[in-house]
């Protein structure tokens, strides 16, 4: 004889959702209650480093949506390249970490901050001194483990949820 | 007296709660009977295909995330099996270990999802996907500390994986581990024997096995329909020959059957992460491989079992730094092919069923 | 583990069916003539030894001079694997035959190949496009597709 | 409609018990229960919206909502200026007479419900002598103000919607009705308020599957999950008020809550022995109840997976209405054989009968499984 059919189902599954209601709630309430992310999040902007840079651009011919546009000269008595202009359009980044990876001389991070929205289009667009590092624009560890370390430690749901099933 | 009736085209989608995205049904219907369906591809194109011949091998891996968003670490895989299959590149040992955890996790995500969606369209209100997700955020959570990102993960690159796994990542994954087995028990009380869901389900939308080997249909839609069929043991790729784990299969092909086959697969896949975890091996995370891979003339047809199916991926190769031509099988899209024969003759509520229960994702359907 | 069936044997194993039919094989894939597409699959799916019951993919290229399209045709039986693929010399209107009557997997397949290459396929029960909509100019994945 | 009603209410005048120190006669307690009546309904359903969004959220993991004023109070209140303040939209294609009407014939009837609803003794607006009937009569003409809905809004997943309302309204009617008739042979009396007084064991224990079937018709009635066929989200969108906007939506969603908070109050008062109860006031005993009665159906709601239409029928016709009949064949005899006494004997007895029953029920009746030919 099965018990299949007689609502044994129905009654056990009650009782799960039942239990639920004595449980902690798994969400947390987000602009008060802050959990820390990755070390290595991609947060939505670009950090440069403009003495690290060399202005080899091959953080531009890495970016598969050809968000960044960099302009050089070369300066002839140093034979370096000196770069005039960096811009970054963060509309067309997709946060992919291509141009972090690229990089030769770690001179961009991908940014920790994730509320960046900004009210006009043209706000996206960031080029030169916007792109450098302030302690409110702090560089992920996105392929830099050294800033990795220096960050707090991500929180995790699997360590948050304790209650025994 | 006779009273004149006659059948009603109704749409379903694009923009209908239960479509899982963009997708649209022509449905004709007689009462609340299914007597046509037509079903409309192609609002979320984007020519992922025309992009990639434009863009290097790595470049193309954002594009990957974006087929499956669902299970993009799968995409990721299969995209750079396929380029070290095409340029001979070797992968070490950590990097092929962190990637089969790494899929596997992916499964576990993406089934979470499927059932949980399958079980919300079936009318439980919203209670079985929010104790899916939370699981899932879980897993989202060991991806965000190894990739940095929780959706499109962009992780993997020909040659291993883009980054080491941190010193907190394995305790977190034991931890996960340990806990998952119990909150699947968890489920399997909450709905499996539910007698509401064994009406609507059982025996409904049924694929004959003829039917689903014919048209193609791959993963638990194939297996519920008790095909054997599981690409990890018929052709192991990466290192799925290392680790023990049982294809589950259904008998029937009914939606039941298509959900069960993702609950078991869910514990196997726990199983293969414990086996993985104990074997972890320390050393290189990723070979040395040039940063514009300009891989020999050729072609290659890569195959994976991504959690919807077989996701492979056809590549010609003409020696220059993108590909010359770069084709996706997309799995959600090809287990389509039977929707009508599955869906005619049954009721709307069924309709939502049955669609639900072959788990697709718009991103792949149109790509 | 999957056998991946060396072109030149298989090749050598249709021509004693087909004499004809082979344009050229290789160790990874058989080209088969258009015209023999359909009697080829057909011997190929229901011959006991190669039993190719599953179609895995089709897809197409293009090459300037000729399309290709390609079948990855597999056995879960005898788990076993094959690249078959026909050229397609026409470029104002290639078509190919169906295959749809073998594999119904095809279905979509071929409306998609239909759709971004522009290949007709004979006899299939309903060719239209798939992606994108009816009246769209051109097809994208040709090379030529500006 | 009202004005019938009115005429009705007259014509009961002589059998209504005004109680003897109230200062106005009939006409005070006329303006003073309707005041009551309609305070209380609003109240609850605001009370109801925010337990139930709790209750589900607490049921999901999550926390429900908790932002707008303490513990997030006055949730209802902004829901409802919000909706309040949305913009009216009729359709094109739209029956507009009947697409305005529709809300305000659903939600008439409702209210009317509360009007035999004992909140203390003798408490209520008018002790009809047929109150159950007339419960019975008023509840199930919002079905057609809810038709009316569907089939005026132009709109193909309206009209299904509809079409399963009334479906499903009227196959569940009869079991119903029928689980009904065991509490007035047990009680001897149509009366809202007799029947509490003549609960001196809680009827819920005397008769069990009653209970179990009028919870479950009565659940299909007002369209609660799992029944709920006729706005099944994930099926046809929001089923008869997919058209609906602004206020209109508004008088739905009080129509839905409000028939929740009736037939809440019904079984509470036919199994749950209404405001019967020791040391709290009576009224808190009755609302108490309610909320009890309503958590069930939130609980069914968040676990159970919905059913299809045909099985809902099938349930009706097959399962609850023979079951029905054969609670009320039993009942019967007991009162036959036991016009007095032996009251807990028949509870033991009327369980083990429950028990059986449902078990023979689920042997021979099945849900599903089933393909339609076509």
């Amino acid at each position: 004889m099965k018990f299949e059919r007689y609502g044994i189902g129905i009654a056990r599954g009650m009782m799960v959702t039942f239990k639920h209601l004595f449980r902690h709630p798994t969400v947390s309430q987000y602009p008060e209650q802050r959990l820390n992310m990755s070390r290595r999040t991609r947060g939505n902007e670009l950090i440069w480093n403009n003495v690290k840079c060399t202005g080899c651009v091959t953080c531009a011919k890495s970016c598969p949506q050809g968000a960044i546009h960099i302009e050089t000269t070369v300066d002839p008595a140093t034979n370096k390249y000196n770069v005039l202009k960096i811009e970054v359009d963060t509309g067309y980044c997709i946060q992919c970490g291509l141009c972090v990876e690229a990089c030769p001389y770690e001179a961009i991070y991908m940014g920790y901050s994730v509320e960046r929205a900004k009210y006009r289009r043209g706000e996206l667009v960031q080029a030169n001194e916007m792109l450098l590092a302030s302690p409110d624009r702090p560089a992920s560890g996105y392929m830099n483990p050294h800033i990795a370390r220096e960050l707090p430690r991500q929180t995790l749901l699997v360590e948050k949820i304790v209650e025994k099933r | 007296m006779t009273i004149k009736t006659e059948p009603f085209v109704i749409n379903f989608g694009p923009a209908h709660p239960s479509t899982h995205g963009v997708f649209r049904m022509r449905v004709v219907l007689d009462g609340e009977v299914v007597l046509d369906l037509e079903p409309v591809y192609g609002y979320l194109h984007r020519g992922i295909e025309k992009l990639a011949e434009q863009r290097t091998y790595t470049g193309i891996i954002p594009l990957t995330d974006r087929l499956d968003y669902l299970a993009a670490m799968s995409n990721n895989l299969a995209h750079c099996i396929a380029v070290e299959k095409l340029a001979g590149i070797k992968v070490p040992e950590r990097a092929e270990y962190l990637r089969v955890i790494l899929a596997e996790l992916q499964r576990l995500c993406s089934h979470l999802i499927a059932v949980g969606a399958f079980l919300n369209d079936s009318g439980a209100f919203m209670t079985p996907i929010l104790y899916m997700l939370r699981e899932r955020e879980k897993i989202l959570d060991l991806f965000e500390m190894l990739s940095g990102q929780r959706l499109t993960y962009n992780d993997m690159r020909p040659g291993g994986v883009s980054q080491d796994a941190p010193e907190e990542f394995l305790p977190a994954l034991h931890k996960f581990v340990d806990q998952m087995p119990r909150y699947l028990d968890e489920y399997d009380q909450l709905l499996a024997k539910n007698e509401i869901l064994l009406a609507r389900s059982k025996g409904v939308g049924i694929l004959s096995k003829e039917l689903a080997i014919n048209s193609s249909a791959s993963g638990p839609v194939l297996r519920a329909s008790g095909v054997k069929w599981d690409i990890r043991k018929a052709e192991p790729y990466s290192i799925y020959d290392r680790f023990e784990f049982e294809i589950p299969t259904g008998t029937a092909g009914d939606c039941y059957d298509r959900y069960l086959v993702r609950m078991l697969e869910m514990r196997q896949s726990v199983r293969i992460i414990e086996q993985a975890m104990k074997q972890f091996p320390s050393g290189e995370y990723r070979s040395r491989v040039p940063k514009l891979i300009r891989p020999p003339v050729g072609e290659v047809y890569s195959r994976i079992e991504a959690p919807k199916g077989e996701l492979a991926f056809y590549i010609v190769s003409d020696s220059s730094i993108a590909p010359y031509r770069y084709h996706i099988r997309g799995t959600s899209l090809i287990n389509l092919t039977a929707l009508r024969d599955m869906i005619v003759g049954w009721k709307v509520a069924d309709l939502i069923v049955i669609f639900g229960s072959i788990d697709i994702c718009m991103g792949e359907v149109d790509r | 583990m999957t056998v991946s069936l060396s072109g030149t044997e298989v090749a050598k194993q249709i021509a004693s069916q087909f004499p004809e039919a082979i344009a050229e094989s290789s160790n990874q894939a058989v080209v088969v003539k258009t015209e023999y597409l359909l009697k080829v699959a057909e011997f190929l799916k229901n011959s006991p030894d190669f039993d190719f019951n599953y179609l895995n993919d089709m897809t197409a290229a293009d090459y300037y001079d000729y399309f290709e399209v390609v079948f990855q045709l597999s056995s879960l039986n005898l788990n076993h694997k094959l690249m078959l693929k026909t050229r397609c010399y026409e470029r104002l209107k290639p078509a190919v035959p169906s295959v749809c009557c073998l594999w119904r997997g095809a279905e979509l397949m071929e409306r998609e190949i239909y759709d971004l290459m522009g290949i007709t396929f004979t006899g299939h029960p309903n060719l239209k496009r798939i992606v994108l909509w009816e009246g769209f100019q051109g097809h994208p994945l040709r090379k030529d597709y500006l | 409609m009202s004005s019938y009603l009115n005429q009705m209410l007259l014509q009961h005048e002589a059998s209504v018990r005004v109680p003897p120190d109230w200062p106005g006669g009939y006409w005070f307690h006329w303006l003073f229960f309707t005041v009551v009546i309609i305070a209380f309904v609003l109240t609850i359903v605001m009370g109801f919206i925010y337990f139930e969004r709790r209750a589900l959220g607490r049921i999901q993991s999550r926390l429900g909502p908790n932002r707008t004023g303490p513990f997030g109070l006055l949730q209802p209140v902004a829901d409802a200026i919000k909706v309040l303040l949305k913009e009216d939209i009729i359709p094109d294609k739209a029956d507009k007479l009947v697409h305005w009407l529709a809300p305000i014939v659903a939600f008439f009837p409702v209210m009317l419900i509360f009007a035999v609803i004992p909140f203390q003794n003798g408490a209520m607006l008018v002790d009809l002598d047929i109150g159950i009937l007339y419960i019975m009569a008023v509840s199930s003409v919002s079905t057609i103000g809810i038709f009316m809905a569907g089939w005026s809004s132009g709109n193909k997943y309206s009209l299904l919607g509809a079409m399963r309302a009334v479906a499903s309204v009227v196959s569940y009617e009869i079991p119903l009705v029928l689980s009904i008739i065991g509490v007035i042979l047990l009680s001897g009396s149509l009366s809202m308020n007799q029947i509490v007084i003549a609960q001196n064991i809680p009827f819920i224990l005397l008769q069990p599957l009653g209970f179990l079937l009028f919870f479950i018709s009565g659940c299909a009635e007002i369209n609660r999950s799992p029944f709920d066929m006729l706005e099944a989200d994930s099926e046809i969108v929001a089923g008869f008020h997919t058209e609906y906007s602004g206020m209109k939506f508004a008088m739905f969603y009080l129509v839905e809550y409000a028939e929740a908070l009736a037939m809440s109050a019904i079984i509470a008062t036919l199994f749950l022995g209404g405001w019967r109860g020791p040391v709290l006031p009576p009224w808190l005993w009755f609302i108490i109840k309610i909320f009890v009665v309503f958590f069930l159906m939130i609980w069914t709601r968040s676990t159970l997976p919905r059913v299809r239409i045909d099985q809902l029928m099938a349930l009706a016709w097959k399962g609850l209405f023979p079951l029905a009949l054969i609670n009320l064949f039993i009942t019967g005899v007991e009162v036959l054989l036991w016009p007095a006494g032996l009251p807990w004997l028949a509870v033991l007895i009327n369980i083990v009968i429950m028990v059986v029953l449902l078990l023979l029920w689920s042997r021979f009746f099945k849900l599903g499984w089933g393909r339609v030919e076509i």
